[in-house]
């Protein structure tokens, strides 16, 4: 059975190494820092004992205050969970650090998220769209993405 | 043997004699020819029809389904219903091809295909052409087979197009040296290269497959190759290259490559059963039926063969199917030509040829492809347990 | 002998006739308006899996398919010898085979040489 | 020896050659179908519908279109009943959400049109085929007993289970 | 040689020189390519008509089937040679006087040739047996030293494009 | 213009492999670079299939969902609707009973054998068999979905696991039925095996091609049979056991080298398991109940919930934001599909065109999964 670390127990993980990264410690997860995402992946991807070198999944939620980006981590070899969240704010252009250096998983995943939610992961190689085409209006899947005109829209170029 | 024209088939030559006193000598030669050439289509385009609806047939009843049978009795009438919808199909020219050689390819296709019917004999005598160099003849001619594929795959203007050509030409370079050598042990037995005459050897001997089952092995592989079919249709791997060659191909002009296809393939069938199994020579008990009968029956019998091994196959990939060319059929067939030379030097008894080539093709094959192969591919048995447990 | 190779020729006449014959029938009845011929861009477009091709197609391909042709011409050229001697052979009795085994030898030497440096690898 | 693979391979088909097809002759003949089979082949029980809209309002993509007329008396009179069964998934939650047992899914699928507008069914093709459907559901009475079995039920303002009173 | 043979000469003699002039006057090499098997095949047949059919064949399975491959190949290692022909350089001049010269030489022999047919030392046995006969008893050397030829061009072919 | 360029040089050839193209399992688009017949480059291009299912769901109620994951994997809908039901149960604590528990085992297993099917047989045919393993195959499939049909009353989408239970019980047939199927289904297994997995050409189609490297494989988030080729012993069902899985006595296959063999066949091998799975489901099989009693409109309280299982395709995950309303505020979905793509570039660059659709079909995706 695969242990799932509670919000507590992974709050008191992250801040063995980054004491002020937490920002918020809920129930099953916890939410920290976006600028120390990167640091605090790589601690928790590269540390003994916690080896999560398996993200299994990357999503993203629209509050509309804010975005907030989901890491699921699995450690293959420890056969334990953790959610990590981290928040980015801002409807233009909301940032978050990316992680395909770490989990090349990210790759295709962030490039989901930015397609459609419109979160921009700095450092990701190659973010571009990946779902829709290059020239599509908006973010779909954002709260305030509700009607477009389909005659609006440029057909899909190469 | 000018004297074979005239009694190469009865009628001819009863029509032929008749005529022979009205009519100059050339055109005795071209009345002549014409009822052979007739007498050819007469037994080809019906078969083609009959080749198509076995394929079909024969594949469903392998994939545990029907095959055609909407059309007239068993769908026998399938076959007529494509050819009438193909003729009525639109013919696309793409925008970008060289229309000349798009053109050309397909009516070109046509003319090995037929072209090598001239020397198969069809029962003793019962030969349009009976050529000195008979089998030499059909190799130069299946050998230029390759120009019209590559005519269509370059003139498509088409990536697919042109790969499935450049493979095509690659995968004909290849085989045609196997074949050719493979042949040519059946040729030193037989002292002769008239397909008639290597028909004849079998009669007085053991059939050559008997003989020479290495070279018999070699020829199959080779010119199942050379046809391009599964599985070694790398030419116009559907899941690979789209349709190969003929990805730009429509309408009518598409059927005339399936048409030569399946040409080529009943000449395949009918010089492996001329030269490795007695041609129209019967079965030892059986002796009822015309030998014309036979030999066409033998050609029907190894073209299920073919469509069997489609049935069957995946196909190989285009690296390996040239390393099978060149590292393995080569080297069996220089060998081959050798023992062959040796056995035939030393005049042994036919029993005895066949049972040493037997022996040695088994031991040849086994201990070659043991040789060169990739041995994990042969050998290795893999566990599927978990053997490093990942979870502590 | 000529007289067969003038059959030759009458079946590569019909050979010839019999795909054109089809074209051009299939063309009348594109006359007639049996066969359908709506050409559009779009239909006539090059096929390349439903987009634009990208690039030229007849590009400089590997080099290495020319090894191919190569060894494949020289060892036609050893098969073109190798018919008058399988014929001929019989004749020849001993000396025949092992004149054609010195033959064959020398050639199995590039071969080999060939095997080695791979030059028999499809790319 | 290499091949050997290739020859069970071979036999494996050529046994495969002598075994009855395996596929059915559709039109003629007929497929066997589950008594609970989703067609698209709607049945509309007149009678029993009280024009509450629950099939439309479970419909994950509303192609149930409902218009009820007041007769008074909380009573309404269905006055348009259409189905698109062009847009229609046959999920069949429509058919479980109806409470009345008035809308049923039919076991036919052979309702192919040329036109699009064609496969809006209205009430009158549906209503009262006297073929009630195969979809099954678990008759009411069977529910009600279902029911006293249950010792907790769930109650969505906390969350949580509460035992059935 | 008779009416039939005559006119099967030169119809075929017609086709080859046609065919050989646009395999050199084509700006598309695939098509001089194309014409270049129809030239060989030309030949062929020329061959026939002097009996000499083991050698038609040899021709059609040498030239028309294994050198047009090479040619093929070949031009597949062009680039847009292939659609827009030679481009002309500066060798233009060079290759001018040298075709120039080679067509003196090639006239002057012809006209100074006597074109009488020798038929006494001419071979008159165009069977296999006839060349093989020759080829292995007569020739034995230079048939030998054909494989070293051979073995050379192979080796050499590997060495070049290898590198 | 002249011997400026003397140096034979091979010009890559740029090919796409869709998103017409008869191998590309749906409408997928592989942009090839080719030196002569090998991949230098290739780039995964999808996007044609997408629906934009997440925001569907975004506007439906919860049950309303369902029927919408069943056209994700079109080919293991039954999955689909298991994944999405326990997110919605942990979403609001939704009790299961037991009989549901095992129903829902039965419908996982026997649609990981469909689905392993249908892949395998167009493996076969992608390596150009052409159909007839494919036609063996799919003999197999269909006994499956007439069994589906029978207890859900679909062929494809099936909408039968529900939130709190399945939507409604098995028929009296149904168990027979299954037996039977489940008795001949090793038969059957042993003559794939007869036909294929012995078969040179197979053999060497797929040994030692398309190699995915177990650290590579971890790191790029492979799961399912995928990652279980390349030597990693990690199953849901075992690791983190959902729904009654820890009840059964199963192995899990897991290859060694990471080809393209391995992982054709650990699918074989995780069929016969499944057909053991099977076995001991319906011989467990308890009475009672189905489903737990809920009402027509489920409503959750605010709050997330992932819930993750092991599909025919590797880990499908279901991210749930609930509002406190009707509609999931968020529904995310962790697509094996998509993530096991990932890997995709590593595994094909260097490797002929013909492996490319082999290895790409040894991947096993469905594109309704990967676009959404």
């Amino acid at each position: 059975m695969t242990k799932e670390l509670d919000g507590l127990t992974a709050a008191e993980i992250v801040a063995r190494s980054f004491p002020d990264g937490i920002v918020e410690v809920l129930a099953s997860s916890i939410v920290i820092r976006t600028d120390l995402l990167a640091e605090v992946a790589r601690y928790l991807h590269d540390t003994p004992g916690l080896s999560f070198n398996y993200l299994e999944g990357i999503a993203s939620v629209d509050y509309i205050d804010y975005f907030e980006v989901v890491y699921n981590l699995v450690s293959l070899e420890e056969n334990h969970s953790m959610v990590i969240k981290v928040q980015a704010y801002g409807r233009e252009k909301p940032e978050v650090p990316s992680v395909v250096s770490i989990w090349k998983t990210a790759d295709f995943q962030e490039r989901e998220e930015y397609d459609l939610m419109g979160i921009v992961f700095t450092g990701h190689p190659n973010l571009k769209r990946i779902m829709l085409w290059e020239g599509f209006p908006g973010h779909p899947l954002r709260k305030d993405f509700l009607e477009f005109d389909h005659r609006n829209i440029a057909p899909a170029g190469d | 043997m000018n004297g074979d024209i005239h009694n190469f088939f009865n009628i001819d030559g009863a029509i032929v004699s008749a005529l022979s006193g009205i009519l100059p000598a050339w055109a005795l030669v071209i009345v002549a020819g014409l009822i052979g050439i007739i007498a050819l289509l007469v037994f080809l385009v019906p078969s083609q029809l009959a080749t198509i609806w076995i394929e079909r047939k024969l594949i469903g009843r392998f994939q545990i389904r029907y095959g055609p049978n909407r059309v007239g009795l068993f769908g026998l009438l399938q076959p007529l219903a494509d050819a009438v919808k193909i003729v009525g199909k639109e013919s696309i020219t793409p925008a970008g091809v060289d229309k000349w050689v798009f053109w050309l390819a397909p009516i070109v296709t046509f003319i090995p295909a037929l072209l090598v019917y001239a020397v198969i004999p069809f029962g003793p005598n019962l030969i349009l052409a009976d050529l000195d160099i008979g089998i030499l003849y059909l190799i130069s001619i299946s050998s230029l087979g390759v120009i019209p594929v590559f005519m269509a795959g370059w003139s498509s203007n088409n990536k697919y197009a042109l790969l499935g050509a450049m493979r095509s030409v690659a995968q004909m370079v290849s085989y045609e040296i196997p074949l050719v050598l493979s042949i040519i042990s059946v040729v030193m037995m037989t002292g002769s290269l008239k397909i008639g005459e290597m028909v004849s050897f079998q009669a007085d001997n053991l059939w050559m497959f008997l003989l020479q089952p290495l070279a018999l092995l070699i020829f199959f592989i080779s010119a199942s190759a050379e046809l391009n079919r599964t599985p070694m249709d790398i030419v116009e791997g559907e899941s690979e290259i789209i349709a190969g060659y003929h990805t730009e191909y429509s309408g009518f002009k598409f059927s005339m490559f399936y048409v030569a296809e399946y040409t080529n393939v009943l000449a395949v069938s009918a010089i492996l059963s001329a030269v490795f199994f007695g041609g129209w020579l019967s079965a030892p008990i059986l002796d009822l039926l015309p030998a014309w009968l036979w030999f066409i029956a033998k050609i029907y019998f190894f073209f299920c063969v073919f469509v069997w091994i489609r049935a069957t196959l995946p196909r190989m990939r285009a690296d390996q199917l040239m390393g099978l060319a060149w590292k393995f059929l080569l080297p069996l067939a220089l060998v081959n030509i050798l023992v062959t030379g040796i056995e035939v030097y030393m005049n042994l008894h036919p029993l005895l040829i066949s049972f040493i080539n037997i022996a040695l093709a088994i031991g040849l094959v086994a201990g070659w492809s043991e040789l060169i192969g990739n041995r994990a591919v042969r050998n290795e048995r893999r566990q599927y347990i978990p053997v490093v447990p990942v979870v502590r | 002998m000529l007289e067969q190779y003038g059959i030759i020729t009458l079946l590569l006449v019909v050979a010839i006739i019999f795909p054109l014959g089809g074209i051009i029938t299939s063309r009348l009845l594109q006359f007639l308006g049996a066969r359908p011929d709506n050409p559009d861009p779009v239909k006539l477009d090059t096929y390349e899996c439903g987009l634009e091709t990208i690039g030229a197609t007849w590009i400089r391909f590997n080099f290495r398919y020319y090894y191919y042709a190569l060894l494949f011409v020289i060892f036609d050229v050893e098969a073109a010898f190798l018919f008058p001697w399988a014929v001929y052979f019989r004749q020849m009795q001993l000396f025949g085979l092992i004149e054609m085994a010195i033959f064959i030898a020398i050639l199995t030497i590039g071969f080999v040489y060939a095997w080695k440096k791979h030059a028999l690898e499809w790319v | 020896m290499y091949g050997l693979g290739i020859v069970k391979g071979m036999y494996t088909t050529l046994m495969h050659l002598v075994r009855p097809p395996f596929t059915r002759q559709y039109p003629e003949e007929p497929v066997p179908i589950s008594q609970r089979f989703r067609g698209y082949d709607f049945a509309w029980v007149e009678e029993r519908c009280t024009g509450c809209a629950t099939c439309a309002k479970a419909c994950p993509h509303g192609v149930i279109d409902i218009i009820t007329e007041s007769l008074g008396d909380n009573r309404y009179a269905v006055e348009r009943f259409d189905i698109d069964i062009g847009l229609c998934m046959v999920c069949g939650l429509c058919v479980e959400a109806c409470p009345y047992d008035a809308l049923f899914m039919g076991i036919g699928f052979e309702l192919s049109s040329d036109r699009r507008w064609d496969l809006v069914v209205h009430k009158e093709d549906i209503a009262n085929r006297g073929k009630f459907s195969a979809y099954y559901r678990t008759p009411l009475k069977e529910k009600i007993a279902d029911r006293e079995e249950i010792t907790e039920i769930y109650n969505p303002s906390t969350g949580q289970n509460t035992p059935h009173a | 040689m008779d009416t039939g043979t005559a006119i099967a000469f030169y119809i075929l003699a017609g086709l080859t020189t046609i065919s050989a002039i646009m395999v050199v006057s084509l700006r598309n090499i695939f098509h001089s390519v194309l014409f270049l098997v129809l030239s060989f095949a030309g030949i062929a047949g020329i061959y026939v008509t002097l009996n000499a059919e083991f050698v038609a064949a040899i021709q059609v399975l040498i030239y028309a089937g294994a050198i047009v491959v090479l040619m093929l190949f070949a031009m597949m290692l062009t680039t847009n040679a292939m659609t827009e022909g030679n481009p002309a350089g500066h060798l233009r001049p060079p290759a001018m006087l040298t075709a120039f010269l080679f067509f003196i030489t090639v006239a002057y022999v012809g006209v100074v040739t006597p074109w009488q047919p020798r038929a006494a030392s001419a071979p008159t046995d165009f069977s296999i047996n006839g060349i093989a006969d020759l080829l292995f008893n007569v020739y034995v050397l230079p048939f030998e030293i054909s494989s070293v030829l051979l073995l050379v061009a192979m080796i050499g072919a590997i060495v070049l494009a290898r590198d | 213009m002249v011997a400026q360029d003397s140096a034979i040089k091979t010009q890559p050839i740029v090919i796409n492999m869709g998103p017409q193209h008869p191998s590309t399992h749906g409408v997928f688009r592989l942009r090839l670079v080719l030196d002569g017949e090998t991949v230098i480059d290739v780039e995964p291009v999808f996007g044609y299939l997408h629906r934009s299912k997440e925001k569907l769901e975004e506007e439906r109620t919860y049950l309303q969902t369902l029927p919408i994951t069943d056209r994700m994997d079109y080919l293991s809908s039954m999955t689909n609707n298991l994944g999405c039901s326990m997110a919605i149960e942990k979403l609001a604590n939704i009790p299961v009973p037991e009989r549901a528990q095992y129903l829902r085992v039965i419908m996982a297993e026997l649609t990981r054998i469909s689905s392993h099917c249908f892949a395998q047989g167009m493996q076969l045919q992608e390596m150009g068999a052409w159909a007839t393993p494919l036609m063996y195959f799919i003999r197999e499939r269909e006994k499956i979905i007439d069994l589906f049909e029978m207890v859900s009353g679909a062929r494809l989408t099936f909408n039968y696991i529900r939130p709190g239970g399945v939507s409604q019980d098995i028929p009296p047939e149904f168990i027979p039925a299954c037996y039977k199927f489940i008795d001949e289904m090793p038969g059957y297994i042993d003559e794939y095996e007869q036909l294929l997995v012995q078969n040179e050409i197979l053999r060497s189609r797929t040994m030692g091609v398309g190699v995915l490297p177990r650290d590579l494989a971890i790191n790029s988030g492979a799961s399912g049979p995928v990652l279980r080729a390349s030597g990693i012993n990690w199953d849901l069902r075992k690791q983190d056991p959902y729904l009654v899985y820890d009840r059964f006595d199963f192995d899990v296959p897991v290859g060694q080298h990471g080809d393209t063999y391995d992982r054709f066949m650990v699918r074989m091998y995780e069929m016969r398991e499944s057909v053991k799975i099977v076995r001991q489901a319906l011989d467990q099989l308890p009475p009672g109940p189905v489903t737990a009693n809920l009402p027509i409109v489920i409503i959750p309280p605010p709050g997330d919930a992932y819930a993750h299982i092991e599909t025919a395709r590797g880990t499908l995950g279901f991210y749930m934001v609930s509002d406190g309303g009707a509609n999931p505020w968020r529904f995310h979905v962790r697509a094996p599909s998509l993530i096991n793509l990932t890997a995709l570039r590593e595994m094909i660059i260097g490797h002929k065109v013909a492996d490319t659709v082999v290895i790409f079909g040894s991947i096993d995706i469905v594109l309704g999964e990967v676009d959404r």
